[in-house]
């Protein structure tokens, strides 16, 4: 039973930590909107399954790379990559402003309840899906290969792969500028001022519609940095990639504390290591099943995630 | 708000209830039922759905959407608590009838309280250790419940895998009614029967002990259990009887489809009866009768538009909810009719 | 209603059913005569790929048809649209099942959908030929989930392919080692099962290990370890294309040389598009496709449909075939067409001989073993 | 004056601690049957905890309290308050979808036994409970004086009726001790004096009160003794008359040694 994971155990494990670097770009969609608005933008699946498309866009439509076309490198490397990067960032951005604005915004103003906003996401992670389904003809698409998948080397018997090492760093790269710019800059000082008492920082003349858009425009550019370094591993596609990652990135945001970006980063790390042991250990099949049953016991043990703040759940 | 009004139906309907007396109240009542009860003979009007026959189309999905999104709003509608895995009480009762059926001697109607009892059983099982959480974290850990119940289904061999469970019994005559595969009527009078006494249900505990509990939990839970409201115990009322209404729907499901199979009892399911409750009018029964009937039926009228079907569901979702966003009948405020009552003595 | 409507609403023949039928009936003296089949599948939702390509097989076959007979008959199709899916397709049968102006269905495309409707088919005595419900127990009479009489197939069931799949994966390959993995669907777990029992009769070949991977899975890391702890040379994968491709990537990627091979899930020019140089050499069964089977003809369809063929189209075009040639000698009610399925006797697109056994089955069901090379999956002819 | 009976609460050395802040530090307390004891101290001085950890909102650091002979350490929350504990909240905490009387049936159904099965069947001792509870709560309302808004929602009340509705919830616990957390604040001196008196109508029908209050006049016009609390310690607990003159409790309250002026 523990075979695999003896002997594959440095394989599983930078595996595990690229998988979970994904995730926690994804989380971070879903928890930096979650600490503003204490609600789950249910369309953040989508968002990422937008930017994904978005990747392959760019190298397929773009730079007119095909299946059979060969890597890119040197200069060129760099220049497809930046810009798959950068163009899928900014379609998961203007699909998170465009989710806000149709499914939020107005809802917000009225100060309706809670409910209602759910379904108005969940109704437009239907549209956004089902968009991309009636755009793809429901059909999976394929990238063509733009980073040639060098093996580097060897440790420890686990092959060390470009395309693993660029996202476990580039991913890390992008979580500590956000982590920065919502610590330091007058934008993120005002987004974690709302999250911390909405009321206090409206008095302190926060301009809350425009720290909220911010604060899904940051989302959702994480969220389709991940896109990228999703079709940079994986390559493929579909319309409904977007549900099991959301599950799975949801998932890492409520582990790791959700509202909460350190959270977001050991939570999403956390679930992809799981993923791959439990995998390897139980067979894949159960793989969900053992996610969820660790997540209702680090739930019930810890009430705010493993890394929630120490919030005391009743304000009496 | 004054204009609305004239075409507030909820107000409207409030009004000649609140000023019938209890011989009109009954002929009311029985004058809708039998008037639902006659909805599959109208088969061939305007409200006939293409491709579908519409008789079916009213047990499953309407009819079923009704009962299972009256069951919920037990939980999220009374008690305010999010649950994501509703589907896996159906799930429960579906399964129960799909084996209990196709190995014993035992009929629907015998199956049914077993069926009813396991879903009930597995709403306690999940609900002491998990309904201490609140919201969003009630909420991850109930659909993770859904996907349990699934992925253990999917992967054992007594649920017969993926393959699924065929040849289900149908349910026995009841009197001179008998269920017909090409006529579904039957089968929908007793989901109405199933439909009638939920709604009973659900209003003769609303105002009582029950119905005060969970409102109390629903508005402040903290205020509730420094009241001296046992919160956990009625979360878990809360929760077994939304399970068992689920169960129930489970156990008539399987016995209409005759064959079950785990792809049935997804997620998607657990949120499509989720966006009923709340598109109707959460925690109003009426409302989450009406909303659970559109989007039932819906999907199944429009299939002419057929391959953007899902398209126009989300839209409608959005659009809804973000004009009303309480639903198409809200939650009745009491205090309005009262002190209408109050203006006119 | 009036006539122009009556006729408009017929032309938008999915939606107005209802009441394009009726139309039919009052206007029966006017030649040609309309006449309905259904195509059965998935047709929204994530599957609706497949539902499409086999559509517009018959759609295609129809077309023919209707062009040719233009004097006698004019056939329509209804749409079923049961998005591959149990519930929905217990929802729409009915419905179908009632509709006696359908003559005929083919499909349903799903196994899990099939039996679902079968209740609703078998009440109403509506023939079906599937092109695509592979599951062993559709034509088992033991079986709960048997078929007979209505239900038949064109397509080689699963206990056929499975060793079939077996053999070929294996060729070549002394005392091979393989590693079986499925993606739980209800098409793949069976299918697996009988590549395993189909593989106890290859000479020195050994299971080594197993997995059941989630259909949605893109992260195939831990069957990967899996496959490199077992020392697999052969893997096989019994479940759809796109996984497939994105799969065999990472195997490559991964350093692995071991032999992939797949079933008719696979079986699909869309894999070797999908996973691009890593590809190469994968050995997957299945049958033909239309470009297999005539460039001439699939050159003609994506003329006359604005697309190339898919899955199951010489499946789904012999199955519309089937009834329209039933049609064509008269056979307008359904029992009168159900007797013609069951004594059909003709010519498969292919060339091969059509017959059907007492519980549905196609008389061949053979399966082919392609392997992709440059970039395509190409005929090496039946495994035997 | 009603009679002062035995000690009903006993706060014994109770400590509180939030990580690093010391909120309550070895606080002794009595109450005893029948008065109206009257808890007063700065802002921050940890009034409120002290009514969270008596009702089991906060488990204290370490420390006893003492109900009525019973420890109140292992209690949750609803059992406290069948025990006999009630109160009101600093910010106002009703129902506001419920109406006024279905808030204080709420609060009666505590010392009822029947549940859901007795409620779904109509069994007889549920329909007897109810319309005992329902008697029950409307005589409170009677006895506060609000039963003409009995059928309003709560959210729709004028904002001290919605105190004086507080009170009555808390009442309709049947409490043995009744907490209120500045049941005065906001009103003005018409509505305080008003207050006053029904705190007294309170005591006199048997409850007994700790309160926290602000408003001195207030305190001094109807409490029976006072404790002060400053920074989670007790400085000062007498009649009224002591601890108003007592320079720890001025200093505490204006911030400087009163000697230093």
């Amino acid at each position: 039973m523990f075979a695999v994971l003896i002997d594959q155990f440095w394989s599983l494990t930078i595996a595990g930590i690229a998988l979970g670097f994904i995730y926690v770009l994804v989380s971070l969609g879903y928890t930096m909107v979650y600490g503003v608005l204490r609600m789950i933008n249910f369309a953040n699946s989508e968002i990422f399954m937008w930017g994904t498309f978005g990747t392959i866009v760019t190298s397929r439509d773009i730079f007119g790379y095909t299946q059979t076309s060969a890597p890119a490198t040197g200069p060129k490397l760099a220049l497809v990559l930046l810009s798959q990067l950068l163009i899928s960032m900014a379609v998961a951005g203007v699909t998170a402003i465009f989710v806000e604005y149709v499914a939020y915004r107005r809802l917000r103003a009225k100060g309706t309840n809670r409910l209602a906003t759910l379904i108005s996401a969940i109704g437009i992670s239907i549209v956004l899906s089902e968009l991309m389904r009636l755009l793809t003809d429901s059909r999976p698409v394929g990238s063509p290969r733009v980073l040639e998948k060098i093996i580097l080397g060897e440790v420890w018997g686990a092959n060390l792969r470009l395309d693993t090492i660029i996202t476990i760093f580039a991913a890390a790269l992008i979580y500590f500028l956000l982590e920065r710019f919502v610590k330091l800059s007058r934008m993120g000082k005002a987004i974690r001022a709302v999250s911390m008492n909405e009321d206090a920082a409206k008095l302190m003349g926060v301009n809350l519609n425009r720290v909220i858009t911010t604060t899904f425009l940051v989302g959702g550019l994480a969220t389709g940095a991940a896109g990228f370094f999703y079709i940079t591993v994986f390559e493929y596609t579909k319309f409904n990639i977007g549900f099991t990652m959301g599950m799975a990135a949801f998932t890492a945001a409520v582990l790791g504390g959700i509202g909460n970006i350190r959270g977001a980063f050991y939570g999403g790390l956390f679930l992809g290591l799981l993923e791959v042991y439990a995998s390897a250990v139980l067979g894949t099949q159960w793989k969900a099943v053992t996610v969820f049953i660790v997540l209702v016991l680090v739930l019930l043990f810890k009430p705010n995630g493993l890394f929630g703040e120490a919030v005391q759940t009743t304000r009496a | 708000m004054k204009i609305r009004n004239y075409w507030n139906l909820r107000d409207y309907g409030a009004n000649i209830w609140e000023n019938a007396g209890r011989p009109v109240r009954v002929a009311i009542v029985l004058v809708s039922i039998v008037l639902v009860g006659l909805l599959p003979f109208t088969g061939g009007s305007f409200l006939a759905t293409p491709i579908a026959s519409f008789d079916a189309v009213l047990v499953y999905p309407v009819g079923m959407f009704v009962l299972m999104s009256l069951g919920l709003n037990i939980v999220v509608g009374k008690s305010g608590m999010l649950d994501l895995g509703y589907v896996a009480f159906f799930a429960i009762g579906a399964y129960t009838m799909a084996i209990l059926g196709t190995t014993t001697k035992l009929n629907t109607w015998e199956i049914m309280p077993i069926g009813i009892a396991f879903a009930m059983i597995a709403g306690v099982l999940l609900g002491i250790p998990t309904l201490r959480l609140r919201g969003d974290y009630l909420a991850i850990v109930t659909l993770g419940f859904g996907e349990i119940v699934r992925l253990v289904v999917l992967n054992s061999t007594w649920s017969k895998g993926p393959n699924g469970i065929a040849n289900i019994p149908m349910p026995p005559h009841i009197g001179p009614l008998k269920f017909e595969l090409e006529n579904q009527r039957v089968f929908f009078w007793v989901v109405m029967a199933m439909i009638l006494l939920t709604i009973w249900m659900i209003r003769r505990l609303s105002v009582r002990r029950p119905g005060r509990a969970w409102e109390a939990i629903r508005q402040d839970e903290d205020a509730a259990e420094l009241m001296g409201v046992p919160t956990l115990k009625y979360k878990i009322w809360s929760f077994t009887l939304g399970a068992a209404v689920g169960g129930a729907a489970g156990v008539l499901y399987a016995s209409k489809n005759l064959y079950i199979a785990p792809e049935m009892f997804t997620l998607n399911v657990s949120i499509l009866i989720l966006a009923c409750v709340v598109f109707g009018g959460i925690g109003n029964i009426w409302g989450v009768v009406i909303g659970a009937t559109v989007l039932g039926y819906l999907p199944d009228r429009i299939r002419f538009i057929s391959d953007a079907r899902l398209l126009v569901f989300g839209l409608v979702l959005v659009i809804v909810m973000n004009f009303r966003p309480d639903g198409l009948l809200p939650r009745k405020k009491r205090e309005k009719a009262i002190v209408k009552r109050e203006a006119n003595a | 209603m009036n006539k122009k409507i009556q006729r408009s609403l017929a032309v938008v023949s999915a939606a107005a059913l209802v009441f394009g039928v009726a139309a039919a009936q009052t206007s029966a003296n006017a030649a040609p005569k309309t006449v309905y089949i259904a195509y059965q599948g998935p047709l929204s939702g994530g599957e609706a790929s497949t539902g499409t390509d086999e559509q517009n097989a018959v759609k295609y076959a129809i077309k023919l048809f209707n062009a040719k007979n233009k004097a006698k008959y004019n056939v329509k199709l209804v749409s079923v649209d049961d998005q591959g899916d149990p519930a929905v397709a217990g929802t729409v049968a009915p419905g179908i099942g009632k509709n006696k102006a359908i003559l005929g269905v083919v499909g349903p495309a799903y196994s899990g959908a099939t039996i679902a409707s079968l209740p609703f088919y078998k009440a109403g005595g509506l023939v079906m030929i599937s092109p695509s419900a592979t599951r062993v127990s559709l034509t088992d009479s033991g079986s709960p989930d048997f078929g007979g009489p209505v239900f038949h197939r064109v397509v080689g069931k699963d206990d056929l392919q499975g060793p079939a799949l077996a053999k070929y994966a294996t060729q070549g390959v002394s005392n091979a080692k393989v590693f079986i993995f499925d993606d739980q669907s209800s098409y793949a777990v069976p299918l697996a099962g009988y590549v395993t029992s189909g593989l106890k009769k290859v000479a020195g070949a050994t299971v080594v290990g197993t997995d059941s991977v989630p259909n949605t899975t893109t992260d195939f890391s831990p069957t990967i370890a899996k496959i490199a702890t077992s020392k697999a040379d052969v893997v096989i994968y019994t479940g759809y294309y796109s996984q497939a491709a994105v799969f065999i990537k990472q195997l490559r990627d991964s350093g692995s040389k071991a032999i992939f091979a797949g079933g008719d899930g696979v079986f699909n020019q869309e894999f070797p598009k999908l996973a691009g140089a890593s590809a190469e050499g994968s050995r997957v069964t299945g049958v033909g496709g239309l470009a297999g089977v005539s460039t001439k003809l699939e050159a003609d369809y994506k003329k006359s449909m604005g697309v190339s063929s898919g899955v199951y189209s010489v499946e789904s075009l012999d199955a519309a075939n089937i009834l329209l040639q039933g049609i064509l000698k008269g056979n307008t009610t359904r029992a009168k067409m159900l007797a013609w399925v069951k004594a059909y006797n003709g010519k498969s697109i292919t060339g091969n001989t059509i017959k059907f056994s007492a519980n549905g089955d196609i008389s061949y069901g053979l399966f082919a073993g392609f392997t992709t090379k440059n970039g395509v999956l190409v005929n090496t002819g039946i495994v035997k | 004056m009603a009679k002062i009976g035995k000690t009903l609460l006993k706060l014994d050395n109770v400590t509180m601690k939030f990580g690093g802040v010391t909120a309550l530090n070895g606080v002794n307390l009595e109450v005893k049957e029948g008065e109206i004891l009257a808890l007063i101290g700065p802002n921050g001085a940890g009034k409120t905890t002290v009514f969270n950890v008596i009702t089991g909102v906060y488990k204290q650091t370490s420390g006893i309290v003492d109900f009525d002979g019973t420890s109140l350490g292992n209690q949750k929350r609803f059992q406290v308050t069948a025990l006999g504990v009630a109160r009101t909240f600093q910010n106002i905490r009703l129902w506001g979808d419920m109406t006024a009387l279905e808030n204080v049936i709420t609060a009666t159904d505590v010392h009822k036994k029947s549940g859901v099965v007795g409620a779904l069947f109509g069994l007889p001792r549920a329909r007897r409970e109810e319309s005992e509870n329902r008697e029950r709560a409307m005589e409170i309302l009677r006895f506060i004086g609000i039963d003409e808004y009995s059928d309003r929602l709560a959210k729709n009340l004028p904002y001290g009726v919605q105190r004086r509705l507080e009170i009555a919830r808390a009442l309709g616990t049947s409490p043995k001790l009744l907490l209120l957390d500045e049941p005065a604040a906001g009103f003005n001196p018409a509505e305080k004096v008003e207050l006053a008196a029904t705190i007294k109508k309170v005591r006199d029908a048997g409850y007994t009160v700790l309160l926290i209050e602000h408003d001195m006049s207030l305190i001094m016009g109807i409490s029976d003794r006072v404790v002060v609390l400053d920074f989670g310690t007790k400085i000062a607990d007498d009649i009224p008359s002591v601890v108003q003159n007592d320079p720890r409790v001025i200093e505490a309250y204006l911030g400087v040694p009163a000697d230093a002026s």
